[in-house]
């Protein structure tokens, strides 16, 4: 039976730039006590989709040009705000993506868990938290009664998205739409919450529409699945089907950009680069007396050319050890050799010169370019500063990094905001091999990209790698992104760091119970890719 | 040597420039086109007063006094005679340009001073908000009666010391900006570069604080009128029988029940200006985000 | 929380003892004393009053008397006033000049918030130009002008409310206050807008809407308390502008407020007068910053607690 | 259609006027709050009003005529070379604690207003008196050798140096009023300025009224005297002070009956007052004159051809009837008209073909080789307006050009008593009605001369020939001799002659305009049936 049949649905947005047509005539089918995925990249429109079906999307600028919802025996699309108001939160309970950002800060968990109860029932206050209780036992809060009086912010981001679960079932909706639940959490965390989903969506009998843009992700919970692209929906249908017979071409290519592939086996290079001991980065807030031991303690060389895969959750250090071997933060203690140069001693001119030397490409190319520079500015600026190039000589020279790294001359004078995710990481390629360095930090450089971009990134910098012969740090939560780059793997959990190795080693006989546990919740390992 | 496909052949898109797209994107906005239209017909009207007025702002005639508007005297005439049209051109000569340097010298500072705390922060941040903090609380017209002794009068003190009470304000705003700028990771970027911070400053963080400063930039313009009419009141601005907009309305407020024209007139010229100055400064804020043309 | 406060406040001696020090300085290198008048002042008198304010010793004397002095709370005796002392000059104007500056805020606070909120709920509309036109002439309406006509307009033709006094008759204080109000409400309406607006964009807003809640349910529950930390952060400057600026209201209502013993000081080079309000003024300034600050960090639970941690 | 809309007032609601003219309490526009009510500290008007309300001198002036009366002194005798004054002193005048006053309260007060330490601005007041002025600047220590002495509790007898035809009205004026001595030392020593004495509770008084209420910068009220020798002439209960700086409030808060008398009026305002019927607008002639200084020493003015055209060219008739809108009397000389029967010369008048020929004869044909002038002025809007017409009839009669500039009030003194001006702006109001009080100002070293101006021979007029004159009508003639000698060199350029100008609301009589502006609010009275009718005629 389905629980909501759309039928035909467009949706366009009229900004300055012209309008644009965000989804163009999708038809979806959510099928009772089944979980329904909605795969796609950024800007495929399923995100849209889902909010035009509550009247989520702020009209003007969002405009639904056609198509029917029907739910319960009503057409969504067409209810007043007011009878859609008693269908959200109500019939209908959503989760959205960002758990950091869409619980209300400056209200306690009870009282936002306790509202769509009040808002849509009859229960008075006390029921509503007894009945909250439930709920956060339900989704293995631990200690709800505690939880009820606290703010947001002193849980964790899994903590949050189980709140926002809880919430969104509170009222035992017949269709729970979650929204990219997982993306914005750790590996082992996101695994916890596939399950919950899961688990809750099995035992409740309800349907559930799933959207997210990792393959990997759905492959082992879905029932169904549709893959959309640029507003269209290409393909749909039985989730193993899909996934194993893909028919369009979009889904093939989505699923070939699935980082895989076996660790390569490992060459030790004899000289080593870079050498740290006893590091450690502690930061003072004004607030706490105990500072943040971000780095704690960590010693281990890099060799020349090779490629050490950095790996560990959000707040384990991994992006502040990368800062702190390149000077961008202050450490606290401990030494650390770059080629035999003490970079805890060193001058700031001899600094100047040694940062010709190295280099870092950042995880979101959104903030990492200045948006009033030019992509030639932007490239010359390194150029011109480490005298590298003369003025005249400086338009062949940028040129020549532009095609390196893969993008068209014809851009040189455009703005970042005027290039997609992958061209912006490109030019913050460029700028960061612009210096012929020896070494790079990359600090997450393909998390915030959309999967088939990502490949492209991945593929890019392994040649840059080859070409150039540069030694990098490659500082990333994804574990089959670093399967597939690393010679040699790190691993690090709460400032310290688990484990080092070669990545076939690593993967296949890790040491610390911590790495196991993260290898062990890598999506998608038990569906079956081709 | 090429590592991906180049998909488009060299050099044939036109180059595409912030300013230029800024610049379209104002002339889509009604709004912010009325008000530069509006600021620039006044410019011109100020600029060519003496072949728009058949009179001298300064000619009096005692035995007319004030006069309502009338064929002759389009906006009437004050309790000297004077033509208030022709007084209101020349006034605004004064007030445009007061409301422009005076707040253009605030900017100077304020940027300078706000951007440097700002990025620097720590100790130097700490003593330099102190210093602000310090001069907020000053006696200003004790401040200004210094000011007016030791360096004479002049227009240029008028500029200086209107720049100077001013620019407190903008260095804070500056500095609350800086110091989210200096969060981005293309602010890490340039650092990692090797750019020095000076550099890195007016590179990379003052240009993507303009949006605001542009804002309340043009909030400013309009008060610096008014305080200048408040400085030449207490004898440090303009002499008579030099006159600004803001002189003509504080005197228009005192006779405004007998001549509410001497008053309404001057008052429509000053919030002329306000108001174009705060559509095309919305506008200027909207065109130049960029942050606003994607996503 | 008290460590925070405790190191604000030793942070504001060092700028409340340089503004002491340069005011002092300041008004003795303006030109012309307290005793000179229209009148040629006989040599001898000028010397004995000279003497009986100290004004013939060494500035630096001075200068350590003078603090020496404030250190005792004793701010010493007004030169216009013979026979008052500042301290007591401050006590009967200060009470008067707070109150003022109260009902403004208060004012402002009220219909800023109302009108931006307004504003922020239908961007780019009517509803949003209105309000926000009528802000950007209020802030650059002078109170010298607003002032008067409010009072033809209420107080002589309408002859709904009194024209003149503070606390005499009944209804007195209302104009005063909006005069001196309407200013700030328009920048706290530009304030409440922009804070609003950023608000009404965050996820959890989203949220708010996904649960069924309705449109005033969100602004005022959900929106509100977060769109309005910027207003609040606002109303340590403000409440201190108002004291500053609140001269002119005071001399065009009659108000006995400190406004006017300030700018009479000035002009009457009354030393001890302007040192002691610009004292008085620079303390309040921080004192105000400062709750201004707690204020909005205690909005903020995350902040809150982090202090609470750490007390 | 203006003028009825700007003027109707109607309706009632709480009033001070009207609750006033029921309770008999007078509501006042006092102009400004007064620095105290130390009559021997207090310099300014609206002090004075509030110490002549409180304290009363040995006489009083006649609000009419202003000969004076008698006030403490019931009656006083004066020796026949008009040098030794004795007061006798009436029986009935108390203090407002009900003690007798004393002639040694006036020697022992007299002490305090002319001791250096006291430091009060209008010792001078007393410098006619024997020794007086060499106490006062501390040449002398013993003040027995001043010639104020107590010959008995009622009798007070006073030596001055030379006769002084105006030395009666003198004891009208606050400077030489007695203070209750056990009082003042009560609070504190006799010369210090930092008391308490004055304040309500603490001070003792004479006058027809006492204070009960100070609220500063609000309002100060006093109260009938039950102690007050003529009492019985007293009708008003009390009276409420207002410090209304702003003149432009102080006519609104008239406007809505808040106030019964103003005490000045915009001057923009003043037709449409003049224009009511029974109009509360009341102007009389003012013992003052309002001229420009000018610095002899500094081309061109240094030039008395260049002065003289620069002060024929003004129309002065034109000024005061149109900037000034008929407030003000247009003025050729330094001393008003009519003090006390003394006329100044009129050596002049409007001439613009005289001035050009002047200018022309001085260098400067139509204004050529103009080295330029400046005019200074302290701030204030009346001010400007004159400079502003006089720049322009400068520059049509003459082709120069001036300059204006106006400073900040102390700055402008600084400027004026440093010499540092060309022309300035300046004003001087009688402290008594005899022309004395003006010609003393162009003495080579008074101190209020400021403009360069000396003349021998005008000196040894005013210092030593005129006290001596026999008669009044020689004494004038001497006045007039070395006024005119003073105006052929111009070093001043008179403007014109002040009016006190005030609202007072019709139920309110007794407040005589004079010369003086001396008000005596014992003569006041109330009549509730007069009712306030802005209705233009």
């Amino acid at each position: 039976m389905s629980l909501l049949t759309v039928k035909d649905l467009s949706v366009s947005f009229v900004t300055r730039n012209g309008t644009v047509q965000a989804v163009r005539s999708v038809n979806v089918d959510v099928k009772e006590n089944a979980l329904t995925a909605i795969i796609g990249e950024s800007g495929s429109g399923k995100s849209v989709l889902c909010y035009a079906l509550l009247g989520l999307i702020p009209t003007p600028p969002g405009r639904i040009d056609g198509g029917e919802a029907w739910f319960a025996g009503q057409d969504l699309l067409t209810l007043s705000q007011r009878d859609l108001r008693r269908v959200r939160g109500s019939q209908i309970g959503m989760v959205f993506q960002d758990p950091m950002t869409s619980l209300n800060p400056f209200l306690r968990i009870g009282e936002q868990l306790a509202e769509p109860l009040l808002l849509h029932t009859d229960l008075s206050k006390q029921q509503a938290k007894i009945r909250s209780i439930e709920l956060l036992e339900e989704v293995g809060l631990p200690d709800p009664q505690q939880a009820m009086q606290a703010y947001p912010f002193e849980f964790s981001g899994g903590m949050r998205q189980r709140v926002m679960i809880a919430m969104a079932l509170i009222n035992e909706p017949q269709l729970l739409i979650a929204d990219e639940p997982t993306t914005a959490l750790d590996a082992t965390i996101q695994a916890q919450i596939l399950e919950l989903i899961k688990s809750l969506q099995v035992r409740r009998g309800i349907g559930v529409l799933f959207i997210s843009h990792d393959l990997a992700v759905v492959a082992e919970i879905a029932d169904e699945i549709l893959v959309m692209e640029k507003g269209n929906a290409v393909e749909s249908g039985d989730a193993r089907s899909v996934i194993e017979h893909p028919k369009h071409d979009y889904t093939k290519k989505l699923l070939a950009s699935i980082p895989s592939g076996s660790p390569r086996n490992y060459e030790p290079k004899p000289q080593t680069l870079l050498t740290i001991e006893g590091l450690k980065t502690w930061f003072h807030t004004e607030a706490k007396t105990q500072p943040v031991r971000a780095v704690d303690d960590v010693s281990f060389a890099i060799q020349k050319g090779e490629v050490l895969g950095l790996v560990g959750e959000s707040g384990s250090g991994k992006s502040t050890l990368g800062r702190s071997l390149l000077k961008l933060v202050n450490i606290t203690e401990g030494l650390i050799h770059f080629d035999g140069i003490n970079l805890s001693t060193i001058s700031t001119p001899d600094l100047k010169t040694l940062r010709r030397r190295m280099q870092m490409i950042f995880q979101d190319p959104y903030s990492s370019l200045n948006p009033r520079m030019t992509v030639f500015d932007t490239l010359a600026e390194p150029l011109l500063l480490h005298n590298l190039v003369n003025r005249s000589d400086l338009e062949t020279a940028v040129r020549a990094l532009m095609d390196s790294v893969g993008l068209a001359r014809a851009f040189a004078k455009k703005y970042p905001h005027e290039f997609s995710g992958g061209q912006r990481q490109r030019i913050a390629i460029g700028r960061a091999i612009a210096t012929k360095p020896d070494f790079i930090v990359a600090d997450e450089p393909v998390s915030a990209l959309d999967v088939t971009i990502q490949a492209q990134i991945l593929a890019l910098l392994a040649d840059l790698k080859e070409e150039y012969g540069i030694t990098m740090l490659f500082v990333s939560h994804d574990l089959a992104v670093i399967r597939q780059i690393s010679d040699r793997v790190a691993v690090m959990y709460k400032g310290r760091l688990e484990e080092i190795g070669p990545t076939k080693r690593v993967f296949e006989q890790p040491e610390s119970s911590y790495t196991q546990r993260l290898l062990r919740a890598i999506p998608g390992q038990n569906a079956s890719f081709k | 040597m090429s590592h991906s496909p180049v998909e488009v052949a060299d050099d044939e898109i036109e180059a595409s420039s912030l300013w230029r797209d800024a610049r379209l994107r104002l002339q889509k906005n009604h709004l912010a086109v009325i008000g530069a239209a509006a600021l620039t017909i006044m410019i011109l009207a100020v600029s060519l007063a003496p072949w728009i007025s058949p009179y001298e702002y300064d000619a009096q005639n005692l035995d007319l006094g004030a006069t309502a508007p009338s064929a002759a005297h389009w906006f009437g005439t004050d309790i000297f005679g004077r033509d208030l049209l022709t007084q209101i051109l020349y006034g605004g000569r004064i007030s445009l340009a007061v409301g422009f340097i005076a707040t253009a010298v605030a900017l100077l500072i304020g940027v300078s001073w706000g951007s440097v705390a700002g990025y620097c922060g720590g100790r130097i941040d700490a003593a330099m908000m102190r210093f602000v903090d310090v001069l907020y609380a000053l006696p200003f017209m004790i401040f200004i009666i210094l000011l007016m002794v030791v360096f004479g009068r002049n227009i240029i003190l008028l500029f200086l010391a209107i720049g100077a009470v001013e620019w407190l304000t903008m260095a804070r705003i500056m500095r609350t900006q800086v110091q989210s700028l200096k969060q981005k990771e293309f602010v890490e970027a340039a650092t990692s570069t090797g750019l020095s911070p000076l550099v890195i400053l007016y590179r990379h963080i003052i240009p993507n604080a303009v949006g605001p400063m542009i804002v309340y930039t043009t909030l400013t313009i309009p008060s610096v009128m008014l305080l200048e009419a408040f400085l030449s009141f207490l004898g440090l601005g303009i002499q008579p029988p030099a006159t600004s907009w803001g002189l003509l309305i504080s005197y228009g407020a005192e006779t405004m029940e007998e001549y509410p024209w001497l008053l309404i007139f001057p008052g429509a010229a000053l919030t002329l200006t306000l108001f174009s100055l705060n559509f095309l400064g919305d506008g200027l804020r909207d065109a130049l985000d960029v942050r606003g043309s994607k996503d | 929380m008290l460590k925070f406060i405790l190191l604000r406040v030793i942070q504001a001696i060092p700028v409340v003892l340089a503004v002491i020090t340069v005011t002092f300085f300041l008004v003795r290198a303006a030109p012309g004393g307290p005793f000179d008048s229209e009148k040629a002042v006989l040599p001898e008198v000028k010397k004995a009053l000279e003497a009986q304010y100290k004004l013939d010793e060494p500035l630096t004397d001075q200068y350590l008397g003078y603090l020496a002095d404030l250190a005792d709370g004793d701010l010493g005796p007004s030169f216009k006033y013979p026979g008052r002392s500042v301290n007591e000059i401050l006590a009967s104007g200060l009470p008067v000049t707070a109150e003022l500056g109260f009902y403004a805020l208060c004012f402002a606070l009220f219909i800023g918030v109302f009108a931006g909120v307004l504003a922020a709920l239908r961007p780019n509309t009517r509803q949003d130009y209105m309000p926000m036109g009528m802000a950007m002439i209020g802030i650059c309406m002078p109170s010298f002008l607003l002032g008067p006509i409010l009072i033809l307009v209420f107080g002589i033709y309408l002859e709904w409310l009194p024209i003149s006094g503070w606390g005499d008759l009944p209804g007195d204080k209302i104009l005063p206050a909006i005069t001196l109000g309407s200013a700030y409400a328009a920048y706290i309406a530009r304030l409440s807008r922009a804070g609003m607006l950023e608000i009404l964009s965050q996820d959890y807003i989203r949220t708010a809407r996904a649960k069924g809640a309705s449109d005033l349910r969100v602004v005022f529950k959900h929106a509100l308390r977060g769109g309005l930390i910027p207003v609040i952060a606002f109303l340590g400057p403000a409440f201190a502008g108002l004291l500053a600026g609140s001269f002119v209201v005071e001399t065009i209502f009659q108000i006995p407020g400190l406004g006017r013993f300030y700018v009479q000081a000035a002009f009457n080079r009354d030393y001890t007068m302007i040192l002691g309000t610009t004292v008085f003024l620079s303390v309040l300034i921080v004192i105000f910053n400062l709750v201004s600050d707690v204020l909005a960090a205690w909005m903020d639970p995350r902040l809150r607690t982090q202090f609470s941690a750490a007390k | 259609m203006l003028l009825a809309l700007t003027l109707t007032s109607c309706g009632s609601g709480e009033k001070n006027v009207v609750s006033g003219n029921q309770t008999g309490y007078l509501h006042y526009g006092n102009g400004a709050e007064p620095q105290g009510i130390d009559p021997h500290l207090v310099t300014g008007v609206p002090e004075s009003h509030i110490v002549r309300a409180l304290f009363e001198g040995l006489t009083v002036k006649n609000p009419i005529t202003l000969e004076p009366e008698p006030g403490v002194a019931e009656r006083w005798e004066i020796s026949p070379d008009g040098t030794v004054y004795t007061f006798f002193i009436n029986p009935r005048a108390k203090w407002s604690n009900g003690e007798q006053i004393t002639a040694s309260d006036y020697v022992w007060s007299w002490e305090r207003a002319l001791h250096p330490e006291t430091g009060s601005l209008y010792a001078y007041m007393l410098f006619p008196v024997v020794n007086a002025e060499k106490f006062a600047s501390g040449t002398i220590d013993d003040f027995a050798e001043v010639g104020i002495k107590s010959l008995d509790a009622g009798t007070l007898r006073v030596t001055l140096n030379a006769p002084t035809p105006y030395f009666l009205q003198l004891m009208d004026h606050y400077s030489t009023f007695a203070v209750h001595p056990e009082t003042v030392l009560k609070f504190g020593g006799m010369n210090d300025r930092f008391t308490s004495w004055t304040r309500v509770g603490n001070i003792v008084s004479n006058g027809a009224f006492t204070l009960k209420e100070w609220s500063l910068n609000r309002q100060i009220k006093v109260e009938k005297n039950p102690h007050y020798w003529d009492r019985s002439s007293v009708t008003l209960e009390g009276v409420y002070f207002y410090p209304t700086e702003n003149v432009v409030s102080e006519e609104r808060m008239f406007r809505s009956e808040q106030l019964h008398v103003t005490q000045g009026v915009p001057l923009g305002k003043i037709p449409s007052y003049r224009a009511v019927e029974n109009s509360p607008y009341v102007q009389a002639p003012y013992l003052g004159t309002y001229y420009y200084l000018i610095n002899t020493k500094k081309p061109p003015v240094d030039d008395v051809r260049v002065r003289k055209a620069l002060s024929y060219a003004i129309d002065r008739e034109k000024l005061t009837r149109t900037v000034l809108r008929d407030t003000a009397i247009p003025a050729y000389s330094i001393t008003p008209p009519d003090t006390l029967g003394y006329n100044p010369p009129k050596l002049f008048s409007f001439d613009p073909e005289q001035a050009r020929a002047l200018l022309a004869e001085a260098g400067y044909p139509e204004g050529q080789n103009w080295p330029g002038l400046e005019i200074t002025y302290n701030t204030n809007d009346d001010h400007r307006k004159i400079a502003v017409a006089v720049q322009q009839m400068w520059k049509d009669e003459l082709g120069i050009d001036v300059s204006i500039t106006n400073q900040e009030w102390k700055v402008y003194l600084n400027t004026v008593s440093q010499g540092e001006f060309q022309v300035a702006r300046r004003g001087w109001i009688g402290d008594y009605v005899d022309a004395n009080n003006f010609l003393d100002l162009f003495l080579a070293n008074g101190g209020n001369n400021n403009t360069g101006y000396a003349n021998a021979e005008f000196d040894d007029i005013i210092l030593n020939q005129a006290p001596k004159a026999a008669s009044r009508e020689e004494r004038y003639k001497l006045f007039y001799q070395a006024e005119t000698m003073m105006m052929r060199e111009m070093p001043i350029i008179p403007f014109y002659t002040y009016t006190s100008k005030r609202l007072v609301h019709p139920s309110v009589t007794g407040i005589y305009p004079n010369l003086m502006d001396s008000l005596n609010l014992k003569y006041v009275r109330l009549d509730p049936t007069q009712r306030l009718d802005l209705i233009p005629e």
